[in-house]
C-alpha cells in the first residue's frame, strides 16, 4: 500500500481522499493556493504546500507545480479528486514518467474516453446500447430521411464540429426534414467552417443515468448499479439519487452484467461512471464514460456500503476487486445526494463570502461532506459547491423526509445557498413521485413563475 | 463604490484629517489608512473571524522530510514578516514556483551569492529545481543581500521567501 | 449610507472630538477613527463575526395556538426593555411558572386590577392557571400599574413580564 | 398520527426527537431553562417556552411546569428523552391524567421495572437468566456456604439494604466465607440498620451487553439485536459498539427470541433495553430493564436501518410492529459510538464554557448528533455530553478506523473534550482486539500511568 498520497485538489473532495487515506493509515500532502491558506484540506493533511497564486491555471490546475510538489514530498501517488487534473491524460502521464502512481485508470483509458467519438466506437463494439444515429457525415436530405425513417422520428440534427446549440435541429416530422436540414448545414457551415451535419435519434425528455464500475489491475470489472442525475441545471447536477426510481432490479442486473464485459473488455482500471440517457421506455443509451471519481460517488456508498474513494486507492496499489465487491450487490435502501452550492437559491449567481455561522445537521441517515466551517472566506475562484448532503434512509420515502428535515435543520449565514432551492424541490409533488427528467428544473421554474405571476394578477 | 467615489472618499478623510475607515456592505468592504505609519511594530491589520484563526494555527508548514517537527503556519506570518522593524526596508525574493532551492549551479561550484554581496538587479541568486528543470532566480532589486532564508537543497513551496535584500 | 451621508457622519464625530465610530446594521457596517494613534500595541482591531447571535434571532416565541406568525425572541430583549426611557423606574412583575394568564377571579367577574390603579405589596394582581391550578400572583412592590403586558386568557412562559408597576 | 409533540428534554437527545417527529410531519414544542434559551433544540422546535430557571430541578425535572407547557401549547404526546423525566413512572401517570400521550411504555410498566428486584422476579418468571443466588436472606453461614457450592465460587455478599460497596464481600474460596459472612453481617447491621445479606454469583471481569426492544401495542415485542457498553467509567458509559464483538449470531438469535417472549408476556410496548452482564463464558444474566431510549441507540440504527426514535412515535401511536419490523434482523456491518463528552480527557472533570470553533466530521459512515455549535456557551447545569460521534463500517475494523479518522477530524475549541481519550482508546490493542470488560478502564488508566512513571524514572 502507498505510504504518502499527494491531493491535487481542494474543497471537500480533498477532505473526501484525505479522510480515505487516513482510513487506511496513509499519510497526505495537500497543494493548495494562496485563496485556500485557510482551507480544511491544509489543516487535515500531515503536509502542506502552497503550489500557486488563487487562480486555478496558477495552481491546481498547473502540472509543473503539483509535480514539484509531489517530488519535494516524496510521495507514491497522486489522487486527483474530479475535475482540475482528473481525466487530464497529460498529466496522468507526466505522473508515470515521474514515477508516480497516478490513482484512476491508465493513461491510454483515460485518453480513449476522453474522445467521446472513440468512446462511443468502442461502446457500440463492446455490445453497450447507443443512440442510433450516422457514423459518419450525411451528404443529402435525401440520405438523412432514409436513416431518420430507419431509426424513427424524432431525430436530432447536430453538426459536426458543434456545440452550443447552433447547427442543431429537432426534427419531428419526415416532411420537415429537408428545409431543416438545409438550415443545420448552412448554421454548421458558417459557425464551424463545416457543413458536416449528422443524425441521431432524439429523446424528449431524458432521464440522466449513470451506473458506478470498479476495476482492478487484474481483469476484472464490477458495477455497483446505477445513480439517477436527471435533476440538472444547465447541464449541472443538482441532486442525485440511487437507486433511480425507474429502474427495477432486473433492468439494473442485465445492465451492471453487460457493463462489466464492455469493461472487462478495455481492460478498465479504478473507478468509472459510465452515463446514459433514458427514454420514456426507460431503454438506456450509453453517451460516455466519465473516468474519475463522481460528485454523487457518496449516494453509492450509502447504498452499497462500499467505500468508493477507499476503494480507488486499494485498487491503484493493485488490490483484487474481491477484497472489495464480494457476492451480489444489491441497493439497500435510497439515498439522495443535494448539492449545497454557493448560489442564490434563485438566481444561480455564485456568492462567494464569509460564512459566519454554520450548523450542519445530523441523526440517522445523514451524511455532509463539506470543507467548509463557521468563519471561513469561500473564495470565489472556484466552483461553487461548498457542502454534500447525503440523506440515506429504508426506501425513497424516507431518504426524501430526512433530507427534508437536515435541509431545515441546515445551517451557512453570510453566503446564499442553495439550500432554499433544495427545499422547495424535496416538497415539489413530481420529484417526490419520481416524474421528472433533464427537463424537469425548467418546468419547475417556469411553473413557479406562472404561479407568482397569477399571485399579482389577483 | 466605483474610483471616484473612492477618491472622494478619501479626500473627505484627508480633509477631515481622519485616520482609518472601514466600510463593509454586502460583498463590498473598503479600509482607508492615512498618514505616516509611526506603528511599525503593529500587526497588519487582519480580519479574523473568531473562528477562523483555529485551523490556521495547527496547519502545518511543509516538510518534506515529513518527520523533523513543523512549526505552525500563520497566514499572516508572510506578510507580517516585512513589516518587522530589523526588516524594515528590505525587500524579499520569493520563490514563484514550487521546488528544490540550491545556492549554487553545481554541487562543487561555489554559491551564486552570499550575504554581505552587492547585486544588480536581473542578477541569478539561485536555482529552484522543479521536474528536473533549473530555474534561474533573479534580483528584482539592486542591493545587498541582507539574509539568506533557505538552505541549500531545501523544498520551497510557492511563494517562499529565499533572500531579503536591502536595495541601494 | 451613501457617500454624503458618510461625510455628514465624519463632520459630526470632527465637531464632537470623537475618536472613534462603528455602526453596524444588517449587512451594512462603518467603522472610523480619528487624530493621532499613539496606541500602537491596540490589538488589531477585529471584525466579529455575528455567528453567535444567529441562532437566537431564528428562534421562536411560544405560539400556542400555533398559527398566527410569531415574533422573533431576541434574548437579550428581556433585559433590554426595563431600559428603555419611557419604562425606566418601572418594575415588571414577571410569571413564576408557565400557565394561562387570568386578569379576573373567574370569567364574569372584575379584574383584579386595571392600569392606572394603586396596589399595595402582596396585592393579588391576576391568577396563572398550571395544570387547572389557579396561581394568585402578587405584586412585590406598592405602586401604579402602568401596564398590563399579556391579555386575559393568554398562554405566558416562564419568566414572562406581566405587568409594570411604577413604584410610589 | 400525532400533530404536535412536546419534548421534555434538552441536548442532542432533544435535537434528536425533533428530527423523528420533523421526519413524520409531527410539530414540535421545545422546553427549556434560562440557561439553554440559545440552545439548538429550542431553534429547531417550532414552538418553544421557557419553564423555569437553569437548575433542573427547576426546569427539566418540573413536571408541573412541563404539563402546563404541554397544555398551553396543546400538545398531543410528550417525548421524555432519556434521564430528567424519562423513567418517571409518576410523570407518565400525570400525562395519562392530563389526556397527554406519554411516549414509552404503560404507567405500569414503568413502575415495575423501576423496582429491581420487581423486574428480576418478572425476568425470572419470564425465563430469562439471571444471576443465580439467595431470594431471601441468608441467616446462617452454614446456609450461605452451601448455596455458595451449589452455584459455585467466586460469589458476592450483598448488605439487603446496601450500597456504595458497604456489607459487600466477595468470596473466592469455601474457606474464606465464614468469617466473611459475619463482617458482612455486621458491616449491614452497623451501616444499615439490617444485618440481612444475600449472596450472589460474582462475575470476576463482566462485559455490559444490552439489548434493543421494541413493542407495540398490540402485543408484539421484537428484539433487535445486542449492544456491547463495557468501555465505563464508574458506571459511566463512554463507549459502545453493536454488535458486541463476542456474541456470535446463534447466541443473539437465541436470546433475541427469548426476549420476545419475556417481554410479549409482560405486555411491554414501545422502546425499551434489556441489560445483561455477560461472563468469560459468554453466559449471559438479566440485570434489568431500561424503559426508554438510550443514549446509544444510534449504533443499533445503524446496524439495523431502523429509526429508533421515530418507532417510538409510530408505535405510541398505535401502529403494529409488522409496519417497522419485518422479517429477521441482522446486524449489517458494525458501529461504534464515542460519547464527546465536555470533559478534560485525562481527569473527566466536566468543562462549561464558549466553544470558539468547532469542525465536525464528516465523509461515509460517519454520523454526528450534537447540540452544540460554533459560538455556543455549554452550561455548567446539565450532564456533560455535548455530541455523539457514531462510526458504521463493514466490519469491525472499518468502523474503528473510521472512528479514529473522524475523532482526528474533529474539533471543539474553547472547552475541554473527550476526544483525546477517544483517540487513545481507539488505538489501544487490547479495544482493537475486542479484549475488554467493564474494568478496562481501570487497568487503562494504571497501563498508562505506569508507561508515564517508567518514562520519568529513565
Amino acid at each position: 500500500m502507498f505510504k504518502k498520497v499527494l491531493i491535487a485538489n481542494r474543497g471537500e473532495i480533498a477532505v473526501r481522499v484525505i479522510s480515505a487515506c487516513k482510513d487506511l493509515g496513509i499519510r497526505t500532502v495537500a497543494v493548495y493556493s494562496e485563496a485556500d491558506r485557510e482551507s480544511l484540506h491544509v489543516r487535515h493533511a500531515d503536509e502542506a504546500l502552497c503550489i500557486g497564486p488563487p487562480r486555478s491555471k496558477d495552481s491546481y490546475l498547473n502540472v509543473p507545480a503539483v509535480i514539484s510538489a509531489a517530488e519535494i514530498t516524496d510521495v507514491d501517488a497522486i489522487h486527483p479528486g474530479y475535475g482540475f487534473l482528473a481525466e487530464n491524460a497529460g498529466f496522468a502521464d507526466v505522473c508515470r514518467e515521474s514515477g508516480i502512481r497516478f490513482i484512476g485508470p491508465e493513461v491510454e483509458t483515460i485518453r480513449q474516453m476522453g474522445d467521446k467519438a472513440e468512446a462511443r466506437k468502442q461502446a457500440r463494439a463492446a455490445g453497450l446500447p447507443i443512440l442510433p444515429g450516422s457514423e459518419e457525415p450525411l451528404e443529402t436530405a435525401r440520405e438523412a430521411l432514409s436513416l431518420a425513417k430507419d431509426i424513427g422520428f424524432p431525430v436530432i440534427l447536430k453538426a459536426a464540429g458543434g456545440g452550443g446549440g447552433r447547427g442543431m435541429r429537432i426534427v419531428r416530422e419526415p416532411s420537415e426534414l429537408p428545409e431543416l436540414f438545409h438550415q443545420a448545414r448552412h448554421e454548421a457551415a458558417v459557425s464551424f467552417q463545416s457543413s458536416d451535419v449528422y443524425l441521431e435519434k432524439y429523446i424528449e425528455g431524458p432521464r440522466h443515468i449513470e451506473f458506478q464500475i470498479l476495476g482492478d489491475n487484474h481483469g476484472n470489472v464490477a458495477a455497483l448499479g446505477e445513480r439517477e442525475c436527471s435533476i440538472q441545471r444547465r447541464h449541472q447536477k443538482l441532486i442525485e439519487e440511487a437507486p433511480s426510481p425507474r429502474i427495477d432490479s432486473k433492468t439494473r442486473n442485465r445492465m451492471c452484467r453487460r457493463l462489466e464485459k464492455a469493461f472487462e473488455r478495455v481492460g478498465y482500471s479504478n473507478a468509472g461512471t459510465a452515463e446514459f440517457l433514458m427514454d420514456d421506455e426507460s431503454e438506456l443509451y450509453f453517451i460516455e464514460l466519465n473516468a474519475r471519481i463522481q460528485v454523487e460517488h457518496p449516494i453509492t456508498e450509502a447504498v452499497t456500503g462500499i467505500d468508493l474513494v477507499k476503494s480507488q486507492l486499494l485498487l491503484a496499489a493493485g488490490e483484487p476487486l474481491s477484497s472489495i465487491v464480494s457476492g451480489k450487490i444489491e441497493p439497500r435502501g435510497h439515498a439522495i445526494e443535494c448539492r449545497i452550492n454557493a448560489e442564490n437559491p434563485k438566481t444561480f449567481v455564485p456568492s462567494a463570502g464569509r460564512i459566519t455561522q454554520m450548523l450542519l445537521p445530523g441523526g440517522p441517515g445523514i451524511r455532509v461532506d463539506t470543507a467548509a466551517y463557521s468563519g471561513w472566506f469561500v473564495p470565489p475562484y472556484y466552483d461553487s459547491l461548498v457542502a454534500k448532503l447525503i440523506a440515506h434512509g429504508r426506501d425513497r420515502t424516507e431518504a426524501i423526509s430526512r433530507m427534508q428535515r437536515s435541509l431545515g435543520m441546515m445551517l451557512m449565514e453570510g453566503i446564499d445557498t442553495l439550500i432554499p432551492f433544495h427545499e422547495r424541490v424535496m416538497a415539489d409533488p413530481d420529484f417526490v413521485l419520481g416524474n421528472f427528467d433533464t427537463h424537469y428544473l425548467d418546468r419547475f421554474a417556469q411553473r413557479r413563475a406562472d404561479a407568482g405571476m397569477s399571485r399579482v394578477v389577483k | 463604490m466605483n474610483l471616484d467615489e473612492i477618491k472622494e472618499l478619501m479626500d473627505a478623510l484627508a480633509e477631515r484629517d481622519i485616520q482609518e475607515f472601514e466600510l463593509e456592505r454586502g460583498d463590498e468592504k473598503v479600509r482607508i489608512r492615512r498618514g505616516s505609519s509611526d506603528d511599525g511594530n503593529r500587526p497588519p491589520y487582519v480580519i479574523v473571524a473568531p473562528g477562523v484563526s483555529a485551523p490556521q494555527q495547527i496547519t502545518e508548514i511543509p516538510s518534506p522530510a515529513g518527520e523533523e517537527p513543523r512549526k505552525p503556519l500563520d497566514p499572516t506570518a508572510e506578510t507580517a514578516a516585512p513589516t518587522e522593524s530589523s526588516d524594515a526596508g528590505l525587500t524579499q525574493v520569493k520563490s514563484p514556483i514550487v521546488g528544490t532551492f540550491y545556492e549554487a549551479p553545481s554541487p562543487d561550484a561555489e554559491p551564486f551569492v552570499e550575504v554581505g554581496d552587492q547585486v544588480t538587479a536581473g542578477q541569478v541568486l539561485c536555482i529552484i529545481e522543479a521536474m528536473k528543470l533549473m530555474n534561474e532566480i533573479e534580483a528584482d532589486v539592486a542591493g545587498t543581500i541582507e539574509k539568506q532564508l533557505v538552505s541549500n537543497g531545501q523544498p520551497v513551496e510557492y511563494g517562499e521567501a529565499l533572500f531579503a535584500i536591502r536595495p541601494s
